[in-house]
């Protein structure tokens, strides 16, 4: 790993574009360590097979090779490559798992019947698996075998991690979230500053390292960073719901690049982070904020990751603002604006959260236009699953988004909203690169602003 | 009388009238589906023809097919053969027996030599190197190979000489096998049908006689005139198989009115012979216009394809036990290659 | 032993030994594999509901079915005539009969007293005409589509070459053309034997695998709430 | 001992077979282009009406339109045979039964003279000689 004093030199952050990332490198170093050849494949195999289990092996099983999942795909819809077909990303590694783990393993080692996997065939898969994959899961509900695509991608990413075949920048910000604690530079320190500062601007109390809190909430280093109104939303809408909560400066980083690098022990760290807080704090509710992947790391595998079911319940900024309303706690003020919602893939389709941003945005009284389609078959806005980070995939990116852009323009709503940050900073780069005149909102922004009655 | 005279000569001492042996030609000439003016032609041809003797051989035989082609209580066409051809040697239609029997058959092979027709009757034995069949001494196999040497043709009539019949379907104790397999030399006929349609043995022999030579034999060396096409495709219920209109059992509604045996293990499908065109008993009718399934009876082997009642399509494979055992071997390399996975991968954790 | 002697006899019995030993091979190979239990707090604890996805997905979303519309539609056209041909033709009906006897010990028709129906053999032939065609649509679509010509390996196209023998061998045997009876209905035999033993070792597994996955896949978005 | 018809099993023609086949009426064409081809070349033809799926319908109706002649000769030789002539000379139907008068071949010739009827030359010869040996005049007619 390289030392730390000079990860800021090798890979300097960039903050002040609308996307957040790493600087553009001249040279790109998308291979990690100086180890053999031999040796990093042997980890990759290694690790894919660590991983592997019986549902994914019954994945590997399945598939008919019928191409349905190719038409389900933005990056293939929208360049119409053939090499974007979403099965055709776990290729080496379907030929990886007939060779090491399926049960006919023996004799397809023994004849050969599917080559050995080369470094060389992953670095050529590389792009396949992190630039051109948001892991949105979009194929893996056109697929007549339902294969979930997207689960076998993120396995994938496991081998590539641990071969050392991760993307230049996606890797650097993975480096750098477990060793400061925040992938874009929100260390602690920096979080605590922030919310000092954002407490006196906006004359609102935030607390953090409540020694005892009910709820405890989280940010993305995205909002930290570049939209910290969010944080002020946060603070506005549980001071107004009256509630005992809290920032952990333990344990305040939503987001999880050891599950978007593929590097899992990462992930369990990152995961743990935010799991020890909310038990230091004695919380029942743990709050993730405005961020997609962060649903699925923490709801889903969170307890996983902390090895036994865990001792406090997790929902997704969109969910606690829905259950509040339902509940009556909540009253919003009705604004009436024509608005389109963005689903993020892995709060709607991948997490199950479809319908709880619509119960805010009905309560909100908008005119909602829902895009076609929208809701758990919605079009990926391109940047999830760490490729907003990596420059290489702008190209293919910006052409994704076009789909995005025809979408809401035909909606014809005035706004689009959505709730989660990296799809707000994806939208507000392609609207840069467009010079689109729609400008993406935050649903709990709009929510903090039209918080009805007195603060309890 | 003249025994070895021309079949013309023969036929005018027995007082037969050259009209009665036209409408005789006609008649054979429409069944062997041969062109109208044939009928006229062979008349010529086979007045002319020299009387051939025959020489009919009995091996392991049930009778079944000389009494199939010599039974008749009136004159009718299918035996009009027998006033053709100078039949010089028949143990069962002979008066002469023992020694006498056999020196009328040798001295008919000596004077016909590369001439006569023989005509085999039952498989041969070949066990024991001939010893479970023999005549006068004489195992089948030597006579067999003996009569052979001077015949111009030979003809197996019925399935056992043909292809071995009965007396060979499994364990086939004697060793019995078909005149083909014995005699590779000479051209051999397989009439086969057990017993076969006698006008297709009369058809055989009035073919040869007129024509001086073998009729267009299938692979299996029968006439193709009798054998070129299968009892199903000529069959009078096939209009019942193709609307799937088939019996269950052999007194339901479906057999009473007709319908077809396919699934009470009628063979026709798979039977090549004459029965549906020809039929038996003089055209009176064949096995499956009496309402049973063909057995299969002019083809190898027939007794022993896994049941006259089994339908068609189903296998003989040998029952479930096969099956259970692969299952169990299946579960177990299943299980093993399972395990032996999960051991890399728990090694493979306690690396890390 | 002739022919059909061999194809209906040891032929048969082998194939049947090898498509068994293997189908639950790989079926036992694959589900004894590790499996790590998942902590997380469901959404819907009844996950079992999830496994209505075995029926949902027989049909696609409204919003992928335009874009395939034609693989879909062949590929149905092709199933479906395939099981009509091999469930409602008597001989094929005759044969499973005895091939699953040691099974249910005894005919199933007298043990149950119903009695499967099945149509004509002129009806068969038409339904084995359009089922052909749509395997060569299938094949030609394969070919010429890039997606699929990218993904389609070996498997692909000789597991299309086994399914599309036996169709076309039976119905040259039921038309009796281009040679003796006996020797088409041994191709047809053979033809379906080879199918049988490719089977557990290609993607026609797919027909036993594809309603365990969508139930697993079913479940697990179930317990999260997620669309099916 | 009880005929067919007591067994319970009733053998049913295949449909339609009491129907016309519509075979027929190419025969009567087929029997004009003999009638030229007798006139023209004078060859005699003859059609084998059981080679042809015929039902009995077509052989009633056939039999109708060729209508009676002048001449009808009954032939007993190994069982019956009739020789009809139809309305159109030169066009006969030859009927031929055996010993146990089943059908064994019929015909329909076109020829002045049907060959059936025809004594052959040796059997006159023969005639000859048996009438004289009759008549105690020794001298045989030498050919």
């Amino acid at each position: 790993m390289t030392a730390t004093g000079n990860i800021d030199v090798k890979h300097p952050l960039e903050l002040d574009k609308p996307r957040l990332s790493v600087k553009k490198p001249e040279t790109r170093h998308d291979r990690q360590g100086e180890v053999p050849e031999s040796e990093r494949i042997g980890q990759a195999m290694r690790h894919f097979v660590r991983d592997f289990g019986r549902t994914a092996a019954l994945y590997m099983e399945s598939c008919v090779h019928c191409g349905n999942c190719a038409d389900a795909c933005h990056f293939y819809v929208a360049t119409g490559n053939p090499k974007y077909t979403p099965i055709w990303k776990i290729e080496p590694f379907k030929q990886a798992y007939k060779r090491e783990y399926g049960p006919f393993a023996f004799f397809y080692r023994l004849l050969n019947l599917k080559a050995k996997v080369t470094v060389d065939q992953l670095q050529e898969w590389q792009e396949l698996i992190y630039d051109s994959c948001t892991v949105c899961g979009r194929c893996s509900l056109a697929c007549p075998a339902a294969i979930d695509i997207a689960s076998l991608v993120s396995l994938a990413r496991h081998g590539m991690a641990e071969a050392g075949l991760v993307p230049h920048e996606l890797w650097a910000v993975a480096e750098r979230a477990e060793r400061e604690g925040s992938p874009l530079g929100a260390t602690p320190k920096v979080f605590k500053d922030r919310l000092e500062w954002l407490a006196d601007d906006y004359d609102i109390e935030i607390p953090l390292d409540k020694p005892q809190a009910d709820v405890v909430c989280t940010m993305s280093s995205i909002e930290i960073m570049k939209y910290p109104q969010s944080i002020v939303a946060t603070a506005k809408v549980m001071n107004h719901l009256g509630l005992d909560w809290t920032f952990r400066s333990d344990g305040y980083e939503a987001t999880n690049f050891g599950l978007l690098s593929g590097k899992a022990k990462w992930q369990r760290d990152m995961s743990m982070r935010l799991i020890d807080a909310t038990i230091a704090a004695g919380a029942k509710l743990l709050v993730l904020p405005e961020c997609g992947h962060a649903y699925g790391a923490l709801r889903w595998q969170g307890a996983n990751a902390y090895g036994k079911p865990l001792p406090f319940r997790v929902q997704h900024i969109s969910e606690f603002l829905a259950e509040h309303v339902a509940g009556g706690r909540l009253k919003l003020k009705r604004s009436g604006k024509s608005v389109t919602y963005h689903d993020p893939c892995q709060i709607a389709r991948r997490g199950g959260a479809t319908q709880a941003a619509r119960d805010v945005l009905k309560a909100l009284g908008v005119e909602l236009h829902e895009m076609d389609p929208s809701g758990d078959t919605n079009w990926c806005c391109g940047g999830g699953g760490g490729v907003v980070t990596i420059h290489r995939a702008d190209p293919l990116r910006y052409k994704v988004f076009q789909l995005k852009m025809q979408q809401v323009e035909q909606s014809l709503a005035d706004a689009p909203v959505t709730s989660c940050s990296n799809c707000r900073q994806t939208f507000d780069d392609g609207q840069a690169h467009f010079h689109w005149d729609k400008t993406m909102h935050s649903l709990l922004e709009m929510v903090a602003d039209n918080l009805e009655g007195a603060s309890k | 009388m003249d025994l070895h005279g021309t079949v013309g000569e023969a036929l005018k001492q027995q007082g037969i009238s050259r009209r009665a042996f036209l409408k005789f030609c006609t008649a054979l000439a429409s069944m062997m589906a041969l062109p109208p003016q044939a009928a006229a032609a062979m008349a010529q041809a086979l007045a002319k023809a020299r009387r051939p003797s025959v020489i009919w051989l009995p091996f392991q035989e049930c009778t079944g097919c000389t009494e199939s082609l010599t039974r008749s209580n009136s004159p009718t066409v299918e035996n009009m053969i027998f006033n053709m051809i100078s039949l010089d040697y028949h143990e069962t239609l002979f008066a002469a027996a023992g020694d006498a029997a056999e020196a009328a058959r040798e001295k008919a092979m000596k004077d016909n030599f590369g001439k006569y027709l023989l005509l085999v009757d039952g498989s041969v034995a070949t066990g024991l190197d001939g010893a479970y069949s023999c005549i006068g001494g004489v195992s089948n196999v030597q006579m067999l190979e003996e009569a052979a040497k001077g015949a111009a043709a030979i003809v197996a009539i019925g399935t056992c000489a043909a292809f071995g019949g009965l007396p060979k379907a499994s364990p086939n104790p004697t060793g019995a096998a078909p005149v083909a397999a014995l005699v590779r030399d000479k051209p051999v006929i397989n009439v086969s049908g057990c017993p076969p349609i006698p006008v297709v043995i009369t058809g055989v022999l009035v073919h040869y006689l007129t024509f001086g030579s073998l009729p267009e034999l299938d692979e299996l060396g029968r006439p193709k005139a009798f054998y070129g096409e299968t009892i199903h495709d000529r069959c009078y219920r096939r209009p019942f198989y193709d609307q799937g209109k088939f019996a269950k059992t052999f007194d339901d509604h479906g057999a009473r009115n007709g319908w077809c045996l396919y699934e009470l293990g009628c063979k026709g499908p798979v039977t090549y012979n004459a029965c549906a065109t020809l039929k038996w008993n003089g055209g009176t009718s064949f096995p499956i216009e009496s309402g049973h399934g063909c057995l299969g009876c002019s083809e190898p082997d027939f007794w022993d394809k896994g049941g006259f009642y089994k339908a068609l399509p189903t296998g003989n494979w040998g029952g479930g036990k096969t099956l259970a055992a692969a299952a169990a071997a299946g579960v177990a390399i299943g299980a093993a290659a399972a395990a032996l996975a999960r051991k890399r991968q728990a090694d493979i954790a306690k690396e890390k | 032993m002739d022919l059909l002697s061999f194809a209906r006899g040891p032929a048969l019995q082998y194939a049947l030994i090898v498509f068994v030993f293997g189908v639950l091979w790989r079926l036992i190979g694959v589900f004894l594999l590790a499996t790590k239990p998942d902590y997380s707090e469901p959404r819907n604890r009844a996950s079992w509901k999830g496994l209505r996805l075995i029926a949902l997905r027989f049909w696609p979303r409204r919003e992928f079915a335009a874009r395939n519309a034609a693989t879909h539609a062949l590929g149905y056209v092709f199933h479906v005539g395939f099981f009509v041909v091999l469930l409602f033709y008597l001989p094929h009906l005759l044969f499973l009969e005895d091939l699953f006897k040691p099974l249910f010990g005894g005919n199933l028709v007298q043990l149950t007293g119903m009695s499967w129906p099945y149509v004509s053999g002129g009806v068969i032939m038409m339904t084995g005409a359009v089922t052909v065609a749509a395997l060569v649509a299938l094949l030609v679509h394969r070919i010429a589509s890039p997606v699929k010509r990218l993904i389609s390996n070996f498997d692909d196209y000789f597991s299309w070459l086994v399914t599309t023998a036996p169709l076309v061998t039976g119905m040259l045997a039921f038309a009796h053309l281009g040679a003796p009876y006996q020797t088409l209905l041994s191709v047809h035999i053979l033809s379906v034997e080879l199918l049988l033993v490719w089977f557990p070792f290609g993607k026609l597994m797919h027909s036993f695998t594809i309603f365990v996955v969508r139930g697993v896949t079913g479940m697990s978005f179930e317990r999260k709430g997620a669309a099916l | 001992m009880s005929g067919l018809r007591d067994i319970g099993v009733k053998v049913v023609e295949p449909p339609a077979s009491d129907a016309r086949s519509g075979n027929a009426e190419p025969l009567l064409h087929e029997i004009a282009t003999l009638l030229d081809a007798l006139l023209a070349g004078g060859r005699a033809g003859s059609i084998d009406l059981r080679s042809l799926p015929l039902t009995p319908a077509d052989r009633d109706y056939l039999r109708e339109r060729l209508g009676e002649g002048e001449v009808r000769a009954e032939l007993h030789a190994l069982g019956p045979s009739e020789v009809r002539e139809t309305a159109y000379r030169g066009v006969w139907w030859v009927t031929h039964r055996n010993a146990a008068g089943e059908l064994c071949a019929e015909l329909i010739e076109v020829t002045p003279w049907p060959a059936i009827l025809q004594a052959e030359r040796e059997e006159i010869e023969d005639a000859v000689q048996r009438l004289r040996a009759q008549l105690g005049d020794g001298a045989a007619w030498k050919a």
